[in-house]
């Protein structure tokens, strides 16, 4: 689960990194007050940047500076007027705006690869660790964690002298990149990313300088939610499609796609490999469909209704390989699913393996359309979409 | 012979008396596996499957008792990690984990407790390993269907679990049989990856010919393909990539099947392994044709 | 650092352990309140414990209990008047007496043989471990926490399960014994000992008891005393002697003992083994004191009066291997500090090793009687202590 | 021959910079020993020891940089332990840590890293150790004086640092050398214990007697006697135990070194060690003496 900015700078707070002060505003109203409080403290300009959890925003339009109260409440009302990449901004987040002496790169991931947590620091920051890799991989200095000590101290300072930190700010950041994975375990976390780290001055502290969270990119583990009940407010459920929300909810994974060939599979690889073949057939899938192992009717009749919200389903195609789900089962499921449909919509099912004859025999009295191999499967489906209803 | 499971593997199931556990447990048995113990906190004394099953404490309990070299675990995600981590310490040597959805760093964790007691996992959220045998029997730990197989010389290895029974399947109508098929998961950070997968089948007398079926997100594909280069080349081998449909950013069910940016990517996957001498399939209803076309031929 | 119980009691409470209600008083007014309060809120019996750093104060008279606030403040008044094993009694802890089904044992400490954390655990609670030990060494079960991670969730289960632990107290006894190893890490504490471990009647949960964590005995690292500056409110300085704390300040290892022949000496191993000549030679040392190593004459000068303020002190050893420290700056400091002693003891001084020839010249000058090798200082030292001031 | 140090000793200084660490750094070069780099962080490309020796920022780009094989620590406690996981990870096979006063937390965890990385602590609050040479010269790694050896072919181990000293002193007065004296340090979290230095002394050529200087607390001299009785018996062996008239319940200056009850005692000590072929000294003084009637002859 992504998490705006500003859920990742409270996230950061609680694990005691340095997040410069702030709030969040729905409204330009609500920008202005936050604005004024701001200045009042201190700020000389303040920084507006839309809350959408999509990269990019600044080039959108969606990042902007105001030198007053009254500016940012105007700054606020244009950012929460846009829509990026398909999504409203909804909120702003509102913040003093920095003196910048330098940007650094720092993240904390899960990385496939080695297995473990890789650490990631680079002194060229503000831009995305991507452009830099492709541009100059050695500017990239790395550390995996130690999987059950996290990240050593020696480890974290080692990843700021490569990236030519010392004395003051290496121990801030030495500091901070511990912190990082501290967060990334504590939290379940699959990525903390801060971006640009930034030096800024500091005349009150020895070196002058210090070191800030400035912008913040932090992405949860699904699988670990269940264990922080407080991260749940976190959910961006206004963002979130409600058919998305009813398909998570049932234990679904569904992902919409564009095409017209409305997909039920169980198990991502077969799912996957059931659009390949969609596609290969002349089809377009108009989505990822995995009902899971052992799925029964409800949850059949379930993903029924998913797919077929989507409009633009012309056809559907059903393909089970029962191990543990029970073929029967999900016959039962998809009689009982098209007799409360109220959208007819033409249908190919194929189901091999556990119950598979039960399956066939409940298919072929309710006069389903049935197929034997999953490509037959598919290009069947292409034809009913092509076509209509057989 | 066969690799990982065989008729020298005395298996453990951890969550034996679960629903799960027992369901999976009683097709193992009826299979031909044997499993020595089952393991449920608590239940120590116990006997589970028609009483013919102790049940243990904990898992050095089974194994100080039993014998018991691998194990299976069915204990539900909240618990599975640290299932793992008590099944290495407890001295097991190949430890199958089917649970699915387990927290990320909890298998990084469990992951380094496997390394420290020189075991093997396989998995997490893996339908386990099969090697056929003769008569409808043979050995499986896990939830692959008993049904699908033939035995044979062929060795299959996947990251997923349904399309996995499919290639299978459509192997055995073939009559093409296995040595081993084995579903390595399909979570980011697995035990057993295709290239330890490769290395095993490639020092398995009986393995003849190597079927991968992999999916988009990560690089496992393409690592297991530069070492198939170099080391595989007296074996046929085909392949088949899920996911050339699949689009940028977004998980497709298994945790770790993201494309993201160029990377993970199916094509990109495909011409790994055609470079490294796979002959890839465009849909897994093809494998049994390529087989032959790469120069396998059923003994 | 051993802390109070009441201390102990604290630092659990704080790592989410369940720990039952209680306060201290240091007088019987203050007791009598507190006990009110306890009767208040629902306690049909209080019980009420001297605060003092020995065991054995059960047996003492230390421990009693109460069944009313007036009985409370009779009872606390006498144990205030106690002392035990030379220890005045000070304060008091007053708590709910428990309903007692069950004692347990547990505890995590620092284990010099397998070099990590030990956990151990026992059915027969109540009684000290060393008891159990003696009695029935198979009725204590161990684990060996993991050294980067902890006690692992499966090691505390089986600590439970193998002393007949099952179900919900199971689940709770596995939260505590992986609490207590957290303690030890992250409170640097070199033992964390929870006894008795009580099962208690808990009508309101699931099972219908719940352990509690009835007495609880924890001993701090002193070397990492630093980075928990919040615990330096918890040494007992009270009951500290003046010239500990004056020792315990200036870095000087010093144990005061009961014999005649002050001893200082640089090396732990060092000033044991002057200790053990002093014996064999047939007198009686009055303190172990290392200097440390490198010390300056200031440093000296301070031992010097460390040692003097013992009145049993008769005469001075002063045993020195030059290493790291300097001969020379030990006999400046030795004549410094006669200059400055208002009590005139005689001494002996041995200092070989570095800039012992630079020694000698300083310490002929001042008159010093000297010695070359350890026995015959030891012996010379003793001669002095029988025979008064030479 | 020797043990641990000697002239293949590659040596990186971790607080070459500091005081300490220069003013020993500058005796362990006086008397022959190779120190090829120092680390200071944030002091890399800086020299020291009169510009002869180049520092650097990590133990890693040392030892890169100069091949170091051997470190020695005398960073201040609060960043010891880190000191030595670093020096474990940086490749480093042998680990002097002077240091006292560890948290011995830090410790717990250090030693887990020297073990992954299959590195040897000695120490932590230990002089180190010296391999007597020819002419005054030799290598020495720590703290210990020079002027006290003689080359020789007996080993010493010790828990403390002055007595060490004063056993030495003893057996150079009376004209017996060293093949190695070695201090273990007196914490109660140890990298290198006297029955690991034992087994380096067994299988050492040059090493033809042992003399092992214990004192109260724990029950490593035990341990070791065990080892010795089982082990040793080619070699003179003598020992001396410092802690007779250490009172119960209070630590001794180490932190190590303390009686607990029955546990940990002087007499305790005394009875294994003479048990194990050991003679036993009431005084350091007495060691020579004693080296002599155990069947020890000098060369």
């Amino acid at each position: 689960m992504k998490i705006h900015e500003a859920e990742a700078r409270e996230l950061l707070s609680r694990f005691g990194l340095p997040v410069p002060d702030g709030a969040t505003a729905t409204t330009p109203a609500a920008a202005r007050a936050a604005a004024e409080r701001l200045f009042a403290a201190g700020a000389t300009q303040v920084v507006i940047k839309a809350q959408v959890l999509v990269g990019g925003r600044g080039k959108a339009g969606g990042v902007k500076l105001a030198a007053s109260a009254a500016e940012a409440e105007s700054v606020a009302a244009a950012i929460l007027a846009l829509t990026i990449k398909d999504l409203p901004v909804r909120r702003v987040l509102i913040a003093p705006a920095a003196e910048i002496t330098r940007e650094i790169y720092l993240s904390a991931l899960i990385d496939r690869a080695s297995r473990g947590i890789l650490v990631m620091a680079s002194a060229a920051g503000g831009m995305e660790i991507e452009e830099v890799a492709a541009k100059d991989p050695t500017a990239i200095v790395r550390e995996m964690a130690h999987p059950q000590a996290g990240l050593l101290p020696f480890q974290a300072r080692r990843l700021g002298l490569h990236i030519g930190l010392r004395g003051e700010l290496l121990r801030q950041f030495a500091a901070i990149a511990t912190g990082l994975v501290r967060i990334a375990r504590e939290a379940d976390a699959d990525l903390v990313e801060v971006n640009p780290l930034a030096v800024v001055p500091a005349p009150e502290i020895p070196g002058g300088e210090r070191l800030v969270c400035l912008d913040a990119k932090v992405t949860l583990d699904d699988s670990a939610l269940d264990r922080h009940p407080d991260f749940s407010a976190w959910r961006d459920e206004e963002s979130e499609d409600p058919i998305d929300r009813e398909a998570r909810e049932m234990g679904i994974s569904y992902i919409r796609l564009d095409g017209s060939i409305g997909c039920m599979v169980n198990g991502a690889g077969l799912a996957m490999t059931t659009l390949d073949l969609v596609t290969r057939a002349g089809g377009t899938p108009a989505n990822f469909l995995d009902i899971g192992g052992g799925a029964r009717a409800d949850k059949v009749a379930a993903a029924m209704r998913i797919i077929l919200a989507d409009a633009g389903v012309k056809a559907i195609l059903v393909n089970i390989f029962g191990g543990i789900t029970r073929g029967d089962e999900v016959a039962k499921g998809l009689i009982e699913a098209r007799a409360q449909q109220e959208r007819v919509v033409p249908m190919v099912v194929r189901i091999v393996g556990t119950n598979a004859t039960e399956a066939a025999t409940l298919l072929k009295a309710a006069a389903f359309e049935t197929a034997t191999s999953l490509d037959e499967a598919a290009e069947k489906a292409v034809a009913l979409a092509a076509g209509g209803a057989k | 012979m066969s690799i990982l499971v065989g008729p020298e593997t005395r298996l453990v199931v951890q969550g034996l008396t679960g629903r799960e556990g027992g369901f999976h447990a009683a097709q193992m048995v009826a299979y031909g596996t044997k499993i020595v113990a089952g393991v449920t906190p608590g239940r120590g004394g116990e006997r589970a499957l028609d009483e013919s099953v102790p049940v243990y404490d904990t898992v050095s309990d089974a194994v100080r008792e039993t014998g018991a070299n691998t194990s299976c675990i069915f204990v539900p995600a909240a618990g599975a990690a640290d299932a793992i981590a008590e099944a290495a310490e407890a001295g097991v040597k190949t430890i199958f984990c089917i649970t699915e959805g387990i927290p990320v760093h909890d298998m990084v964790r469990a992951l380094a407790s496997v390394r420290e007691y020189g075991a093997r996992l396989i998995g997490p959220n893996c339908p386990g390993a099969t090697s056929p045998g003769a008569n409808g029997r043979g050995t499986k730990v896990g939830i692959i269907p008993a049904s699908i197989h033939l035995p044979g010389d062929v060795g299959v290895v996947s990251r997923s679990g349904t399309l996995t029974y499919e290639a299978v399947q459509s192997m055995t109508d073939a009559g093409i049989g296995q040595s081993t098929c084995l579903g390595i998961g399909g979570d980011p950070i697995i035990g057993t990856t295709f290239r330890d997968a490769l290395e095993l089948f490639a020092t398995d007398t009986a393995t003849r010919a190597i079927v991968l079926i992999g999916e988009i997100g990560g690089a496992a594909e393409e690592e297991a393909a530069a070492w198939a280069a170099a080391n595989l080349s007296h074996l046929p081998r085909v392949a088949f990539i899920a996911g050339r449909a699949a689009p940028e950013g977004r998980r497709m069910g298994h945790a770790g099947a993201i494309v993201s940016g160029a990377s993970g990517r199916a094509i990109d996957k495909i011409a790994a392994l055609e470079a490294a001498g796979f002959k890839v399939a465009g849909s897994p209803t093809e494998l049994p044709r390529l087989l032959i076309e790469a120069g396998y031929s059923p003994r």
